[in-house]
């Protein structure tokens, strides 16, 4: 059974959200087992393909039974294995944490959001693991598409935002639809590995360096890259919370490894690293997101405003990491994929504890939060830490890598914008913790012999898997050595020093 | 806004003319797109798949993986929509509007007051007041069999001509809405109320998933139809083509359903109640 | 003719695809109106699948539907008589894709008119503002 | 010199973490304070069960987990390490018990998060102590700086904020900012950040470099409050005493010198620093530190503000002594981290033994409290002497051994600094004891009910004061680490 295991992870959730569907309109409470056994059972799938890439190395899978160039072709290596599992695991914790706000938001539509939501999953599932550029456009367009109507429903202008973003990400696809178009036109193949094979043959031409560039700026405006990240802030702080809890951490976080995926393993480090001036330039415009995405968090107002506009900064970590080009600096950026999604996914279900409690995330409605609401603030403060990049959590790691890369390279101003954005998100981070610990002033005299605020908690599941996914930036951080190790170093193509 | 728009098109459109100075030229048969894989479609397709029309065999065979997605998402778009748009706590309507059918009367009842339902001659019509229709009615009502005829040829006969699952699907799915556009959304949904429309059109997409996952089980790939020969007790290519006509009839289910069900919600706004 | 004016003449499709694509790029980035916008960014994706579609053609070749009798042996198929059936095959999920993100930006665009009671990005934007 | 590979350094850092679920989970106050002893005793019981070992010169090492690769968070009990372990443990006990006292007689509110913090702060300061590599100490570093905040910004007012602003800008900021990168180039240039007898850093960069790394350690360890970085310390004098007196008198002040101290030895090493003329320079910082701190903390009126000023003079001596790079002159220096520990530690207990026993922080307001509080004001005699380093307590060892270094390496204007600062020390100490002895207040300062603070405040000042005098006598513990520390 075990060589199923690549279609099984997809199909699985795929048949799970037509039925999810169906008992939405036939009985509501079997709406939710369905989606937790389904993602659960991709979450195990998942893990099964990772030790089994670890143990003998990549394997195919042949969709349909037809070979590659004719039939599609999923190739699970090193890389795609680990996102499979970050991807997996944020879905199904998130699923589990916000069951209680999901029946509290859409009461008699629950049926219909978990099909979505675990469409959602199947997308990137299917995202991460196929091996045909063709396919990956599809499974984009459901990912999207699932995306567009979870963040449509929330409050205040999410319909406005969530257009917003239909309009910038079906440009994104069809800027890489029409990159995979001239690669095509080039080579006549869509497997991922036998476009390598031809590029590299036709390197020369002009049609191989337009499709390149085409191809990017698709991804970087699917990934929100500063200059193109327009939609990213309203789509993400106006979805409702259950849904930004799968969306934030992980859409930008795939397309970073889609990104990977396309300029190593189709356009062949060769081909990717011979424009220095391309490199220069992208260099400085991941710098230019960092630091623009941390100052614009400064002046937000909200909570989730912040959060959202950290992400737009770590964006151009990943980013800056990939074209810095050393061995070092690429397994930063993708040790940063896999610590992103756990410190995102941190910090925005601690949001969501918050916003479901203290009815909203202003500035004004978190005040006294560390009295009330203990457990979901020692996340935050753990998540944001990890942001921050304090060592025993695992986004010092990534910070690391990404830095002594940056040192090796000689790109100074990349190391520059990296400490810039920790000292920023330090004043984000304790700007919020103050106003939780020291305020309510007004209300009551200084704390002295005050009674201890009664605690109101958030729902026991959240407050679980806050403290779950804590707990798992701790260990991502300690065992981060054995990660790049076994799994980031051997996925990384022979071409790059 | 506007001066920066036009700048951002010139350079994007500059930089695709740029890319194609290396282009093969139109047609031209030397092209490497239609010498590297199509040719193996074009002469394996019959002993392969023993399916004539080469389009369906690659559609639902050699990249059926592609159009599963596909269906799933139409599929998507019909939830979304109707997660997006439905009211659930429908106020009930201030004025009625009821047409006299022999005499052509209309009549309107205020304050929420209603008829009884089984009157013979006394049918309710929209709060946008439609000019007395028979033409159109009694036309229609001649045209949509045959409509529904036709779709469900272009499905079945999906393999030896152009056509198949979305194409039938949404000719079926056109009739449909060309009955609700006749009469009122209110009688379509006696017909093909929304909650089977989303159950047709789950069911349908399941087909599609369902066949493939049926083809895992028996041991070989997903979607690798040849499997199913024991089944269907027929050799492994015939079971190919006969795995395609089973999936294009679940596509064409989820599509039809699916056009009928966006019809429903977007034109009514989603309160289902009056449409176009 | 001079080469150039041969060159443009052998690749007027790809003019087309980009014309049409930079009518619809503008009309998504210029216009104000959304449904406006959502026209355009229909027209931009179809110029895509114009684009995949003139890449499939091949000089005086046939549909690809191979002429046969029911049962009877079949005869050999060249490959360069027949039209190039893949693009064909990847714009049909290609339209499919474009219509499901039309129906999507239409019940937003409902709502969003359901909410603010106007279609005009900048009224829009001034009422949030409030 | 062994290497001895052992579990005890972890147990010694682990230790006071296990004390916070005990303590949340305790139901009445009592309870909590015996676990708070209980836990104190311990840790101080496994750090001097590795003395004989160190003494005689081997190592204690324990690997916790490699989490870069060749990189690990490593424990090395050498002598420099167990001599700043041993006075942090030994003073816990001390403060625990002061902190009963304090807390209770203010009545503070939440005083479990008070006590979890502080176990997680000690627990951070013998991690920095016992650190093997760069990597570990920054790692204790940073989690030291975010235990103390919520300490620092106890009383949650106002005043508190602001102050927390300032403690963070002025610690986190540097530590990320300069520490960080400096480390991140030691690894790039080097290879390894494993802190090695004579240093690892010697030929890897040039000269210029190798200034630049040194002055990013200095001032990103913004602990060691040296002059441009020393603003924190004035302003967490808002916390309460206990916190002040340990944290801010010995624990994280120490920190701040003590990684110094290491990254001068284990990184630079003795010999690249000499031959470069860079201790010279850090003297003079130093040297300026000592100097404009002792003349600030003259004018200043709060008793805690004083004593805060008079840290910032005393830390420079260390890292003074530590730079002089001659053998005398830097086991004056490492002496001085336990002599001034115990001289400031009773400063601080009998400041807070004033405030609560009378309410007073203000010196112009103790005239003639010494007929009120004998007891308190003896302790802070003794303190005194100890910190102005005269004979019949510990202080005067350091500032002799200082005096000496500062004569082998042949730096008068250094031994003019020591003079003259010491004698700033005795003109902002003594006042204070002569205006509590003998002057009496014009008009009534005090109600002739007050006299001395509750027990619990007035013993542990008694007993750390009797320290620092035990000290003169058997001094011979501490100069055998420092020796050791210098590998004489």
């Amino acid at each position: 059974m075990n060589s199923h295991f690549p279609a099984l992870i997809i199909v699985v959730p795929l048949l799970s959200a037509f039925v999810i569907v169906m008992a939405g309109w036939l009985n509501k409470k079997y709406c939710f087992p369905l989606a937790a056994a389904a993602l659960g059972s991709s979450l195990v799938s998942a893990v099964a393909m990772l030790s089994r890439v670890m143990d003998s190395g990549p394997f195919t899978y042949h969709l349909g039974g037809w070979a590659p160039p004719w039939g599609i072709e999923y190739r699970v290596d090193h890389l795609n294995a680990l996102v499979l599992v970050v991807v997996a695991a944020v879905a199904f914790i998130n699923l589990i944490a916000t069951r209680a706000i999901v029946r509290a938001d859409f009461p008699e539509k629950t049926g219909s959001f978990y099909g979505l939501y675990s469409l959602f999953a199947t997308g990137l599932l299917g995202v991460v693991v196929t091996g045909d550029a063709f396919n990956l456009f599809v499974l984009l367009e459901i990912t999207a598409l699932t995306g567009y109507a979870l963040i449509g429903i929330g409050k205040q202008h999410a319909p406005l935002a969530s257009l917003n973003y239909i309009f910038m990400g079906t440009i994104g696809a069809s800027f890489y639809l029409l990159g995979v178009g001239y690669l095509y036109l080039a080579t006549g193949t869509l497997n991922m590995a036998d476009l390598a094979l031809h590029l590299s043959k036709i390197s020369g031409s002009t049609v191989v360096l337009a499709a390149f560039l085409i191809c990017l700026t698709g991804l970087y405006m699917k990934m929100a890259l500063f200059p193109l990240h327009a939609w990213l802030p309203n789509a993400y702080a106006c979805a409702p919370s259950a849904a930004a809890g799968i969306i934030a951490p992980l859409t930008t976080k795939v397309m970073v490894y889609v990104l990977i995926r396309i300029t190593l393993f189709v356009f062949t480090p060769a081909f990717t690293y011979a424009h220095l001036p391309l490199n220069q330039a992208m260099i400085w415009l991941a710098s230019l997101a960092i630091v623009m995405g941390s100052i614009l968090a400064l002046s937000q107002k909200s909570l989730k405003k912040i959060l959202v506009y950290i992400i737009v900064a770590e964006v151009g970590y990943m980013v800056g990491g990939l074209w810095i080009g050393n061995r070092i600096s690429i397994s930063g950026s993708i040790l940063h994929i896999v610590n992103d999604a756990a410190m995102t996914l941190c910090v925005f279900l601690a949001a969501a504890g918050l916003q479901f409690k203290l009815k909203g995330d202003s500035f004004i409605a978190l005040r006294g939060s560390f009295r009330k609401m203990p457990y979901t603030m020692a996340a935050l403060v753990v998540g944001g830490l990890s942001i921050i990049g304090v060592p025993p959590t695992c986004g010092f790691f990534s910070k690391w890598y990404l830095i002594s890369g940056a040192l090796t390279a000689g790109t100074y101003q990349f190391v520059v914008a990296l400490l810039l954005n920790s000292l920023v998100n330090v004043v984000l981070f304790f700007r919020i913790f103050e106003i939780g610990y020291f305020e309510p002033f007004p209300g009551q005299d200084s704390h002295r012999g005050q009674k201890a605020q009664a605690i109101n908690e958030a729902p026991l599941s959240m407050v679980a898997m806050l403290l779950l996914v804590s707990a798992g930036l701790i260990a991502l951080g300690l065992f981060s050595s054995d990660m790049v190790t076994r799994i980031i170093l051997p996925s990384i193509p022979a071409g790059i020093l | 806004m506007k001066t920066f728009g036009i700048i951002a098109v010139v350079l994007c459109g500059a930089l695709l003319i740029y890319g194609t100075v290396d282009f093969p030229e139109w047609g031209d048969p030397a092209s490497p797109a239609s010498t590297y894989v199509s040719p193996y479609y074009i002469e394996h397709s019959i002993p392969d798949t023993s399916v004539p029309n080469i389009v369906t065999a690659i559609l639902a065979d050699y990249r059926g993986y592609d159009t599963m997605f596909e269906t799933a998402v139409v599929f998507a778009a019909g939830i979304a929509c109707i997660f997006l748009l439905r009211i659930e706590k429908r106020d009930s309507p201030r004025s009625r509007l009821y047409r006299h059918i022999p005499t052509g009367v209309t009549i309107r009842i205020e304050q929420g007051g209603r008829l009884p339902e089984g009157s013979r001659d006394l049918e309710r019509i929209d709060s946008v007041w439609v000019p007395y229709d028979l033409i159109i009615k009694t036309g229609c009502r001649l045209v949509i069999p045959f409509i529904q005829l036709f779709a469900l040829y272009v499905i079945a006969h999906g393999h030896h001509s152009p056509g198949g699952g979305f194409q039938g699907g949404v000719i079926f799915g056109a009739a449909i809405i060309l009955y609700a556009l006749a009469y009122d959304l209110r009688t379509a949904q006696t017909h093909l109320p929304i909650r089977t429309s989303v159950l047709l059109s789950s069911t349908g997409v399941l087909i599609y998933a369902g066949t493939g996952a049926l083809c895992l089980l028996l041991g070989a790939n997903f979607l690798n139809y040849s499997a199913l020969a024991g089944l269907l007790g027929v050799d492994p290519v015939t079971a190919r083509s006969h795995g395609i006509l089973i999936v294009e009839i679940g596509v064409a289910l989820a599509v039809m359903a699916v056009m009928v069900g966006l019809y429903y919600i977007i034109s009514s706004a989603g309160r289902l109640d009056e449409g176009l | 003719m001079d080469p150039v004016i041969a060159f443009i003449i052998a690749k007027y499709n790809y003019w087309m695809y980009i014309i049409l694509m930079m009518i619809g790029l503008c009309g998504m980035i210029i216009k104000k109106n959304l449904i406006k916008k959502i026209i355009g960014m229909n027209i931009f994706q179809t110029a895509i699948i114009l684009f995949y579609i003139s890449i499939a053609a091949k000089k005086n070749a046939t549909i690809p539907i191979i002429a046969h009798a029911h049962g009877d042996g079949h005869a050999a198929v060249n490959a360069a008589g027949i039209i190039n059936p893949l693009p064909h095959v990847l714009m049909l999920t290609a339209i499919v894709v474009a219509v499901a993100t039309l129906g999507v930006a239409l019940a937003l665009a409902i709502k969003i008119y359901r909410q603010y009671h106007t279609l005009e990005e900048d009224e829009i934007i001034s009422q949030i503002r409030e | 010199m062994a290497t001895i590979y052992s579990i005890k350094p972890l147990l010694a850092v682990i230790v006071s973490l296990l004390l916070i679920p005990v303590l949340i989970s305790s139901r009445t106050p009592n309870i909590r304070e015996g676990w708070t002893f209980a836990i104190a005793l311990a840790k101080f019981l496994i750090v001097a069960s590795m003395v004989p070992a160190v003494l005689l010169g081997n190592q204690i090492v324990f690997t916790v987990a490699e989490i870069i690769p060749g990189l690990a968070i490593r424990f090395k009990v050498d002598a420099l390490g167990i001599l700043f372990a041993l006075v942090a443990s030994l003073l816990w006990i001390v403060t625990s018990a002061y902190s009963i006292g304090y807390m209770r007689g203010l009545k503070e509110h939440s005083q479990t998060r008070y006590f979890c913090f502080f176990a997680l702060a000690l627990s951070a300061t013998i991690g920095v102590a016992f650190s093997a590599n760069l990597l570990t100490l920054y790692l204790f570093y940073e989690m030291l700086s975010f235990a103390t905040y919520p300490l620092v910004t106890h009383h949650q007012d106002r005043e508190a904020r602001s102050s927390g602003r300032k403690y963070l800008l002025y610690i986190v900021g540097p530590s990320i900012g300069l520490v960080l990168p400096a480390m991140l180039i030691c690894y790039h240039l080097t290879g390894t950040l494993e802190f090695t007898p004579r240093g690892f850093l010697a030929g890897a960069a040039s000269p210029l470099m190798t200034a630049v790394l040194l002055f990013m350690f200095i001032f990103g360890f913004a602990k060691a409050a040296i002059m441009p970085m020393h603003a924190w310390l004035p302003a967490a004098m808002v916390a309460p005493t206990p916190v002040s007196a340990l944290l801010h008198a010995v624990a994280v002040v120490k920190v701040g010198v003590f990684s110094i101290a290491r990254v001068m030895t284990g990184v630079f090493g003795v010999d690249l620093l000499a031959g470069l003329h860079l201790g010279t320079i850090v003297c003079y910082i130093a040297g300026f530190t000592v100097i404009v701190a002792s003349l600030m903390a003259i004018s200043q009126d709060g008793l805690k503000r004083r004593l805060a000023f008079s840290t910032i003079g005393q830390l420079s001596y260390i890292v003074l002594g530590v730079a002089l790079l001659s053998p005398k002159g830097m086991t004056g220096g490492l002496v001085h981290i336990a002599m001034h520990a115990f001289g400031k530690i009773t400063l601080f207990f009998c400041a807070g033994a004033i405030f609560v026993a009378t309410g007073k922080k203000y010196i112009s307001e103790m005239t003639g409290i010494g007929k009120r509080m004998p007891v308190t004001m003896v302790a802070f005699f003794i303190g005194s002497l100890s910190v102005i380093g005269l004979p019949p307590t510990g202080g005067f060892f350091s500032k002799w051994y200082l005096v000496l270094g500062t004569l082998e390496s042949g730096q008068t204007t250094m031994l003019i600094i020591l003079l003259t600062s010491s004698l700033l020390n005795a003109a902002y100490f003594l006042p204070i004891v002569y205006h509590a002895f003998f002057c009496s207040p014009e008009k009534a300062m005090f109600g002739d009910d007050i006299q001395e603070a509750p027990l619990w405040c007035v013993v542990p000042p008694v007993i750390t004061a009797a320290g620092s005098v035990f000290l003169f006598f058997y001094p011979t513990l501490f100069v055998r680490l420092a020796e050791l520390a210098i590998g004489l």
